[in-house]
C-alpha cells in the first residue's frame, strides 16, 4: 500500500522559536555559509513572520513554517525539470528533489510559488574539522544544484532498514518522523500518512480551521495549517485577507 | 585502393587502437591492497563458507562491509601461519592496532544509499549474484580507481564497452536499475540516492 | 603591413570593394574588447559559479533569461525568410537570405553560449538528452535549439565556402554545391524545428500552473503563449532583419538590398504583427477574466507594483504592437524608408518587452500573501556576458560581410 | 614518398571518424559528469557505525536531556529525550546545532597567557604561586555540580571566597530571600498548578527557563484556546514572541513593570480581590496607570481578570521586588500553583558581581558566561570552550567543550522539584583540555574529584531514599539496593527527581512594601541569543533569514 506523508502545521502552537529550522539545516547537513543572505541561504525549513498589519495594541503576529509542500496533482517543479531530476515518489508521495542529476537551470524555482526551493549559489563549506560533525545519512551537495526538503529521506532510510532487519515490508511509523516534527517545542507540527484515514493528522486536516496556502493553484500540497484566528486562515490565498505586512525572506 | 582510403583508414586504425587499449590503461590507476588476503586459503583451512562469517549484519541491520582487525585479530592475534602476508597484516597492523587500509572494490559514491538487509535479508539475494564468485578466488586482484571520477572499476565493470559482463562485473546505476526492471521492483531516486 | 592588406584584400570577394583593412580594424577593435570582458565574466561565472551574479533564490532567472528569449526571438527572421523563399517560393526575399542566416546562426550560438554559464552543472547539461523528462517545456527547448543551431551552421557552411580564396579548393567548391542543393531541406527542417522551440520557449512561462501572472491554458498541452510566441516571432523576425540590413547599409553607405525587398518585409511583417496583436488581446481578455481569477489572484493586483502598472501592457500591446502593425501596412507609411524602419524598431522593441514581462515581471510579482514584490539588478558579471554576446555578434556578422559575399547572388543558380 | 598537407587532413579525418567508436568521447563524458558529482573539496561526513547515546546539556543551567546521533565516534545529530519528564523532549534552538560548537574557529584550542600561547605548566604554577601569595575569589556560574563543590572547598581551604553568577530567572527570585530565609536557589514556580500567569517581560516562550517545561504547558493547556485552562498575560513594552502567542498581551511603558505591579497590588485590595493583611503599596492606581501608559479603568479591570481563576503567579524577568511582592499580596508564595520551595537549602551565595576587594586571583569557571568581567585587578585565571574575543583575562585556559567531560546536572533554576541526573561524556576532547575542577585537583591533590563527589551524592541520595530516577524503566530510589546501582543507573543518562513540593512549606514575612530599585543585569543566554560563540547553524535563524534579531554581540 501506498502512503501519502504529508503535515499539519497548527499556527496557533508556533512560537517561532526557529528550533525546526536548525533540526533541519543539521539533519541535511546544510552548510551555514558566511556569504549566505536570507535571499541566497539555505533553508528546506523556514519559519516566516506576519501580521495582521495593524500597529499598537491591535497587533497580532503569528509564524508560518514554510517548507516543501510536496504537492500532489500536477506537481509544479517535476513536469518543469528537464531531465527528471524531480519527481513524486509512488510509494511515499514525496516530492523527490535528485542534487545528483540536477544541472541547476533553476526553472524549477520559478515554478514553485512557495518559494520552497534553494540553490546553492556557493560550495558547501565547514570550519575545519566540523566535517566529522555532518550527518552521514545524507550526502552534502555541490554548488550549483537545487535542493529542498526531501522529508528527512534518511530517516525514511534507517527506517526501511530497520524493518527489513526484522524481516518486515512495512516501517514502523514510529521510526520515521522528519527532523523539524521531532525538534518541534509545543508540538504544532504533526507529520502522517495522509492516506490512512485512521492517522491523526488525515483527521485533522479536515477540519474547519484547516487550510493550504495558495490550494486554488489546484496543486493539492500536502503541508496543511491550521489556526482558530480568522486573520490567518485568511494567509491561505492572496490578497484575499487583511493587509499583511510583507516580509520577504 | 586509393592512396587517400589507405590513409583515411590508417588514421581510423589509430584512432581505434588508441581509444580501446591504451585509453583504459591511461584511464584506470592500478593499486595493490595493503595485505595478499587469500579468499580461498580461509575457505579451506578454517571452514569458512559463509561469506557472513566475516562480513557481518549489525544488530540493527546495518552492514559492517569489510571485518575490522580486531575481527581478524580472533585468529591473527600473533602469526599462525607462515606466510608474509600473514606477517605483514600480524606486525604492521593488528600489532601496532591500525586497521587495515583495505580497498573496496565495489565502493559507492557518498550519494548511493545501499541496504545490504533489504537485499540480502529480504529480497534474499545471494552474495555473487552482485559481488561474482569473489569469495572462491585465490588472490585478491589490483584495485583500479578512475583518475577522473575516483570511482573503483568495478563500478563500471571491466569489459570497457560493458558488453558480455559476467554477473557482479559493473555497479553502475544502469546495473541497479536493470536487476530491480526485472524484478518489477519501484524505487524512486532517493529510494537509493540520499 | 602592406603586405597584410595584401593577403586581406585576397580574401575579399572580387567585385565588391571594402574599406581599408586597418579600419575595418578600428571598427572592430572596441568589440574584441567588449567580447573580451564578456568572456572573463563568463569565466569567473563558471570558475566561481553563480554567486558572481545577483540572481538569488527568489530571483532565480535574470538578465541571461531575457536575453536568450529576446535575442532567439530576433532571430526568427532566419527559419521565416528560409521558409518564405524555399518553402513558399518567394524569389525576391532571395537578396536578404545570406544575412538572414548569418543573423540567426548569431542569435542562436549567442544564446546557446550564455544558456551554458546560465546552469550551475554546465558538465551535466548532456543529462537533458540522456534522462531528458519528455514533459518539460524546457526538454523541448533544449532539443530543438541544440538541433536547429546545428541546421543553422549547416546553412552556414555554404556561405564561408562561397569566399575568394577557399572556393579554389575544388573539393570545398563540390562540397559547397551538395550542401547547397540540401539548403532547401534544410530550410524544411529548419522551419519546424524553429515552430517548435519558439513555442516552447514561450511555453516555458505558460505552463507555470505556480506563477498565475504567467500561467495560460492552451490547447493539448500547449499554453497559449507557445503559440503568441510563435507569432510574435515571425512578425518580428523579418523587422529585425530590416534594421539590421539598414544599418549595415548605413555604415558602408552602400544600398546592397533593392528598397521593394524592406517594402515586402515590411508588409509580412505588418500583417503578421496585426494578427499577434489580435491574438496576444484575446488572450490578455481571457486571462484577466478567467485564468487569473481561478487560481485565486485578482489580475489587478499584479499592476499595483510601479514600475510595472498598467502602460507597461498597453505599451507591449498598442504602442508596441498594434502601432508598427499600422505603420507597416499603411502604404503612405510604408512607402516612407524612414517611417518603414521605425516601424521596425517598434516592434523588435516590443517582442523585447513581451518577453522581459514575461521573464522578468513574473518573477518580481509576489505569489504568497505574505511575500513582497522583488527587485533585482544584474551584476556586472551577467551585464559583461550579456555585452559579450552582443559583441560576438557584431564581429561575426562584420567579418562574414567582409569576407563573404552576403549580398551578391549566390551562383550556381538563377 | 612524400607526406603532403592533403593527407594530414584525410589522416586527421579517419582518427576523428574512429574516435566516434572508441570508448574516449563517452566515457570521458561520463566520467567528468561524475567528477562533478563527487568533488573532492566537497566536505564528506564521517564513514562508520551509527549509533544513538543519552546525555545532557551543560551548556546552561536548564540541563535538558540529549538523544545524540554518533557516527564513528563522533556525535553528528541532536534531539530531546522524551522519557524525560522535566525536559520533555525538548531543546532550545541552540542545542540543534551544538554538536558543531567543539569544531568552532574560536574554539580554545590551547593554554594562553596574556594572549601568547603557554602550558599547562605554567598555569599551573602560576596559580599556585598566587594562591601562596593572597586570597584567590572562585566563580562559578553553575552552582550544585560536583564541580561547584570542588570549586566552593578549594577557596575555602585557601582563605578565598566562592561567588556564583546567577541568570535572570534565579535573580528574579532573590527578592523572597530576606522575606522566607530560604535561597533563592531552593525556590521554584509551581507552573504546573498555576492557572493564571502574570508575566512581566519574562520570555516564558522563548528561552525562559526548561525549554520543555512552560511551553509544554502552554501547548497542552492555552495554544489556541479562546478559553483556556492555563491564563498567560503577557505585561511587556512591545509584541514579542511571548506576548504573540500569550492570552492576553498588556502593552506597557518601557521600564513600567515596578510600578504597574505596586498597581495591580493596589487594585487588588481596594477592589477586596485579596485579604487585606499584607503591605499596601503608596502609589495610587491611577498614578500607576499613568505612569505605565494605561489607565485605571484598565487596571481594575486587569485586576477582576487576574483574580478570576486563582491560583494566580507573577513572574518577575530579573530581580524586581515589587513584582515579588505582588506574589505576597497574591497569596501566590508557599501556595499551590505559587512561589515553592523545592529543598532545604537556605545559606545565600556571594553573588559574581560582588565587589573583590583584595584578591590577588581570580578563577573563573567555564560554565559563567564569557561576558562576566570582574571588577578586580587581580591575576584572571579564566577556564573557557570558546573565546568570545575582548575579555580581559590573563590566563585563558581551554575547558572541555560540548559533551566532552563527565558532568553531574543540579536542579535547573525555576523547577519546583528537585532533580540530579549524570551527563555522560559522548564525544573525544580534540585539545589538551581540562575542568576548573580538575585543574584545582591538580593544585591541591587533597580535593576531591568530580569521580569521587558524584559517588558520595549517589550514595547520599540512596540513604535519603526519596525520589524517583526515570530512565528507560521508572524506579524509585528505595528499590535501588547499592549507591553503586544507582550511580550506575544515573550514568546512562537517567534522571532522579524529588518529591513535589509540600504547600506550605514555605513561610513569608513582608513588613511594608518594597521601594528597593531594580537591579539591571545581563538575561540568560538561550533567550537573547548573546553568547559570544552560537553554533553556525543560526545564521538560519538571523542571516539567512529574518526569524530573529541577529544576536547583540556583547564581545566583538
Amino acid at each position: 500500500m501506498s502512503a501519502r506523508y504529508g503535515m499539519v502545521i497548527d499556527l496557533d502552537r508556533c512560537t517561532g522559536c526557529g528550533a525546526c529550522m536548525m533540526a533541519c539545516a543539521s539533519e541535511n547537513n546544510v552548510p551555514s555559509l558566511p556569504q549566505a543572505s536570507a535571499c541566497t541561504g539555505l533553508t528546506p525549513m523556514l519559519v516566516r513572520k506576519v501580521s495582521n498589519g495593524l500597529q499598537g495594541s491591535e497587533r497580532h503576529e503569528a509564524f508560518i513554517p514554510i517548507l516543501c509542500m510536496h504537492c500532489e496533482q500536477d506537481t509544479p517543479c517535476v513536469h518543469v525539470c528537464p531531465q527528471q531530476a524531480v519527481e513524486v515518489d509512488k510509494a511515499t508521495g514525496i516530492v523527490m528533489q535528485m542534487p545528483q542529476r540536477c544541472l541547476g537551470c533553476r526553472y524549477c524555482m520559478t515554478a514553485c510559488p512557495y518559494h520552497a526551493r534553494y540553490f546553492n549559489w556557493w560550495d558547501p563549506a565547514w570550519p575545519k574539522g566540523m566535517e566529522k560533525s555532518l550527518n552521514p545519512g545524507v550526502a552534502p551537495r555541490m554548488r550549483g544544484v537545487v535542493e529542498k526538503c526531501n522529508l528527512c529521506h534518511a530517516r525514511l532510510h534507517a527506517a526501511k532498514e530497520k524493518a527489513a532487519a526484522a524481516g518486515k515490508r512495512e516501517i514502523d511509523p514510529a521510526d520515521y518522523i522528519p527532523a523539524c516534527v521531532e525538534a518541534c517545542a509545543t508540538g504544532a507540527i504533526q507529520f502522517g500518512n495522509l492516506a490512512d484515514p485512521k492517522d491523526p493528522i488525515a483527521q485533522e486536516s479536515q477540519s474547519p480551521d484547516a487550510f493550504r496556502l495558495l490550494a486554488k493553484l489546484g496543486t493539492q500540497p500536502k503541508i496543511y495549517y491550521k489556526s482558530k484566528e480568522a486573520w490567518v486562515r485568511a494567509l491561505a490565498e492572496p490578497n484575499s485577507g487583511p493587509n499583511v505586512e510583507a516580509k520577504h525572506v | 585502393m586509393s592512396r587517400n582510403s589507405i590513409v583515411f583508414g590508417f588514421g581510423l586504425a589509430v584512432a581505434l587502437f588508441a581509444g580501446w587499449v591504451l585509453f583504459p590503461r591511461a584511464l584506470y590507476v592500478n593499486q595493490h591492497q595493503p595485505v595478499e588476503f587469500r579468499h580461498k586459503v580461509h575457505a579451506e583451512k578454517s571452514g569458512i563458507t559463509d561469506c557472513a562469517q566475516c562480513h557481518v549484519f549489525r544488530d540493527d541491520g546495518e552492514f559492517a562491509g569489510l571485518p575490522s582487525n580486531d575481527f581478524c585479530a580472533g585468529c591473527h592475534s600473533d602469526r599462525i601461519g607462515t606466510s608474509p602476508a600473514e606477517a605483514k597484516l600480524v606486525d604492521s597492523y593488528i600489532k601496532p592496532g591500525r586497521e587495515t587500509p583495505w580497498q573496496v572494490y565495489s565502493r559507492q559514491p557518498a550519494n548511493v544509499w545501499f541496504s545490504h538487509s533489504i537485499h540480502v535479508r529480504r529480497a534474499g539475494l545471494t552474495c555473487n549474484q552482485c559481488h561474482g564468485n569473489y569469495g572462491e578466488s585465490d588472490q585478491v586482484r589490483l584495485y583500479q580507481v578512475n583518475r577522473i571520477s575516483g570511482y573503483s572499476r568495478d563500478v563500471w565493470g571491466h569489459s570497457m564497452s560493458r558488453l558480455g559482463r559476467a554477473p557482479g562485473d559493473g555497479m553502475k546505476m544502469s546495473d541497479c536499475e536493470d536487476c530491480h526492471h526485472r524484478r518489477g521492483i519501484e524505487v524512486g531516486c532517493l529510494g537509493c540516492h540520499q | 603591413m602592406s603586405s597584410a592588406v595584401l593577403t586581406d584584400s585576397r580574401w575579399i570577394a572580387r567585385g565588391t570593394d571594402r574599406t581599408s583593412f586597418s579600419r575595418f580594424l578600428g571598427w572592430l577593435a572596441p568589440w574584441f574588447a567588449v567580447l573580451a570582458l564578456g568572456v572573463y565574466a563568463a569565466f569567473l561565472c563558471l570558475y566561481h559559479g553563480l554567486n558572481q551574479t545577483n540572481m538569488d533564490n527568489r530571483f532565480a532567472f535574470g538578465l541571461w533569461i531575457f536575453l536568450d528569449l529576446g535575442i532567439i526571438a530576433l532571430g526568427a527572421g532566419a527559419f521565416f525568410t528560409g521558409f518564405l523563399v524555399y518553402i513558399l517560393k518567394r524569389a525576391e526575399l532571395r537578396p536578404i537570405l545570406n544575412t538572414a542566416v548569418v543573423v540567426g546562426f548569431i542569435c542562436y550560438s549567442g544564446a546557446v553560449a550564455i544558456l551554458m554559464i546560465d546552469v550551475g552543472q554546465p558538465l551535466r547539461a548532456w543529462f537533458t538528452f540522456w534522462h531528458p523528462n519528455t514533459h518539460s517545456m524546457l526538454t523541448e527547448v533544449t532539443f530543438c535549439i541544440s538541433c536547429y543551431l546545428l541546421v543553422l551552421c549547416l546553412e552556414y557552411i555554404p556561405i564561408l565556402l562561397r569566399n575568394r580564396q577557399l572556393r579554389k579548393l575544388p573539393s570545398f567548391l563540390v562540397f559547397e554545391h551538395q550542401l547547397h542543393n540540401l539548403v532547401p531541406v534544410l530550410a524544411g527542417i529548419g522551419t519546424f524545428l524553429s515552430f517548435f522551440h519558439q513555442g516552447s520557449l514561450g511555453g516555458l512561462y505558460g505552463v507555470l500552473r505556480g506563477r498565475p501572472f504567467a500561467f495560460r491554458h492552451g490547447f493539448f498541452i500547449w499554453p497559449s503563449t507557445f503559440f503568441l510566441f510563435i507569432l510574435s516571432a515571425i512578425a518580428t523576425g523579418p523587422s529585425f532583419l530590416m534594421l539590421v540590413t539598414a544599418t549595415v547599409e548605413k555604415v558602408t553607405g552602400k544600398q546592397l538590398v533593392p528598397q521593394d525587398v524592406f517594402r515586402r518585409l515590411g508588409f509580412i511583417s505588418g500583417i503578421l504583427l496585426g494578427i499577434y496583436v489580435a491574438a496576444k488581446s484575446i488572450d490578455t481578455l481571457i486571462w484577466l477574466n478567467f485564468t487569473s481569477p481561478a487560481e485565486g489572484f485578482a489580475p489587478w493586483t499584479y499592476y499595483i507594483h510601479k514600475p510595472f502598472g498598467t502602460p507597461v501592457l498597453f505599451a507591449e500591446i498598442v504602442l508596441f504592437g498594434l502601432l508598427p502593425a499600422f505603420l507597416l501596412l499603411y502604404r503612405k507609411t510604408a512607402a516612407r524608408r524612414g517611417w518603414l524602419l521605425s516601424a521596425a524598431a517598434l516592434a523588435c522593441i516590443g517582442v523585447l518587452m513581451n518577453r522581459f514581462v514575461l521573464t522578468v515581471q513574473t518573477l518580481a510579482l509576489p505569489t504568497l500573501p505574505f511575500d513582497d514584490f522583488l527587485t533585482y539588478t544584474p551584476s556586472w558579471q551577467e551585464v559583461a556576458s550579456f555585452g559579450g554576446v552582443i559583441a560576438y555578434g557584431v564581429i561575426v556578422y562584420s567579418l562574414s560581410y567582409r569576407y563573404l559575399p552576403l549580398f551578391a547572388q549566390p551562383n550556381g543558380e538563377q | 614518398m612524400k607526406v603532403t598537407r592533403r593527407d594530414l587532413f584525410v589522416w586527421g579525418a579517419g582518427a576523428a571518424a574512429g574516435l566516434v567508436f572508441t570508448p574516449v568521447p563517452w566515457k570521458l563524458l561520463d566520467d567528468v559528469s561524475i567528477w562533478s558529482q563527487n568533488w573532492p573539496w566537497i566536505p564528506q561526513p564521517p564513514r562508520g557505525p551509527i549509533d544513538f547515546k543519552q546525555s545532557f546539556c551543560a551548556l546552561c543551567p536548564q540541563g535538558c536531556g540529549l538523544k545524540v546521533k554518533i557516527a564513528a565516534g563522533w556525535p553528528v545529530g541532536i534531539a530531546g529525550v522524551s522519557t524525560n519528564p522535566i525536559t520533555r523532549g525538548v531543546l532550545c534552538p541552540l542545542a540543534f546545532g551544538a554538536h558543531q560548537l567543539n569544531w568552532h574557529p574560536r574554539r580554545v584550542r590551547g593554554v594562553q597567557h596574556k594572549g601568547v600561547p603557554s602550558s599547562w605548566q605554567d598555569a599551573g604554577a602560576a596559580f599556585a604561586k598566587a594562591c601562596s601569595e593572597g586570597p584567590v575569589v572562585v566563580i562559578d556560574g553553575q552552582p550544585g555540580r560536583s564541580a561547584s563543590t570542588i570549586l566552593a572547598s578549594f577557596a575555602e581551604k585557601h582563605d578565598g571566597s566562592y561567588h556564583v553568577e546567577m541568570n535572570s530567572e534565579t535573580r528574579a527570585l532573590v527578592p523572597y530571600e530576606s522575606w522566607t530565609g530560604v535561597s533563592a536557589f531552593a525556590l521554584g514556580y509551581d507552573l504546573e498548578n498555576a492557572r493564571t500567569i502574570v508575566s512581566f517581560g519574562a520570555p516564558l516562550l522563548d528561552g525562559w527557563g526548561i525549554p520543555g517545561r512552560f511551553t509544554r504547558l502552554w501547548a497542552e493547556r492555552a495554544a489556541g484556546m479562546s478559553d483556556p485552562q492555563l491564563r498567560l498575560i503577557q505585561i511587556e513594552d512591545s509584541l514579542s514572541r511571548t506576548a504573540s502567542r500569550a492570552w492576553k498581551w498588556i502593552n506597557i511603558r518601557p521600564g513600567s513593570e515596578s510600578v504597574l505591579a505596586a498597581g495591580l497590588a493596589r487594585a487588588l485590595i481596594e477592589e477586596k480581590l485579596v485579604p487585606a493583611h499584607g503591605p499596601m503599596p503608596d502609589i495610587t492606581v491611577s498614578d500607576a496607570a499613568a505612569q505605565a501608559g494605561t489607565t485605571e479603568a484598565a487596571i481594575r479591570d486587569l485586576v477582576h481578570t487576574i483574580a478570576e481563576r486563582p491560583p494566580v503567579l507573577a513572574i518577575a524577568n530579573n530581580h524586581n521586588p515589587e513584582i515579588a511582592a505582588l506574589n505576597v499580596v497574591l497569596g501566590a508564595v508557599g501556595a499551590h500553583g505559587g512561589v515553592v520551595r523545592r529543598s532545604k537549602r537556605t545559606g545565600k551565595y556571594i553573588p559574581a558581581e560582588a565587589q573583590i576587594p583584595n584578591a590577588r586571583a581570580v578563577l573563573i569557571d567555564s560554565s559563567v558566561l564569557w561576558d562576566f568581567a570582574p571588577e578586580s585587578d587581580a591575576e584572571i585565571f579564566r577556564f573557557a570552550a570558546w573565546d568570545g574575543g575582548s575579555q580581559k583575562s590573563d590566563w585563558l585556559l581551554p575547558a572541555p567543550g560540548f559533551l566532552e567531560e563527565v558532568t553531574d546536572v543540579p536542579t535547573a533554576p525555576t523547577s519546583a522539584v528537585e532533580t540530579y541526573a549524570i551527563a555522560p561524556q559522548l564525544s573525544k576532547p580534540q585539545f589538551e583540555v581540562q575542568s576548573a575542577a580538575q585543574f584545582l585537583v591538580t593544585i591541591d591533590p587533597t580535593l576531591p574529584t568530580i569521580e569521587n563527589v558524584i559517588h558520595s551524592r549517589c550514595g547520599y541520595l540512596l540513604h535519603q531514599r526519596r525520589g524517583t530516577v526515570y530512565g528507560p524503566e521508572v524506579t524509585a530510589v528505595a528499590k535501588f539496593d547499592s549507591a553503586q546501582k544507582l550511580e550506575a543507573e544515573l550514568s546512562k543518562a537517567s534522571i532522579w527527581i524529588g518529591d513535589p513540593p509540600s504547600p506550605g512549606g514555605l513561610r513569608c514575612e513582608l513588613k511594608q512594601w518594597p521601594t528597593e530599585i531594580v537591579s539591571e543585569s545581563p538575561q540568560n543566554w538561550a533567550s537573547i541569543w548573546n553568547a559570544p560563540v552560537l553554533p553556525p547553524l543560526v545564521t538560519k535563524l538571523y542571516r539567512e533569514s529574518t526569524l530573529r534579531e541577529a544576536p547583540d554581540r556583547r564581545t566583538a
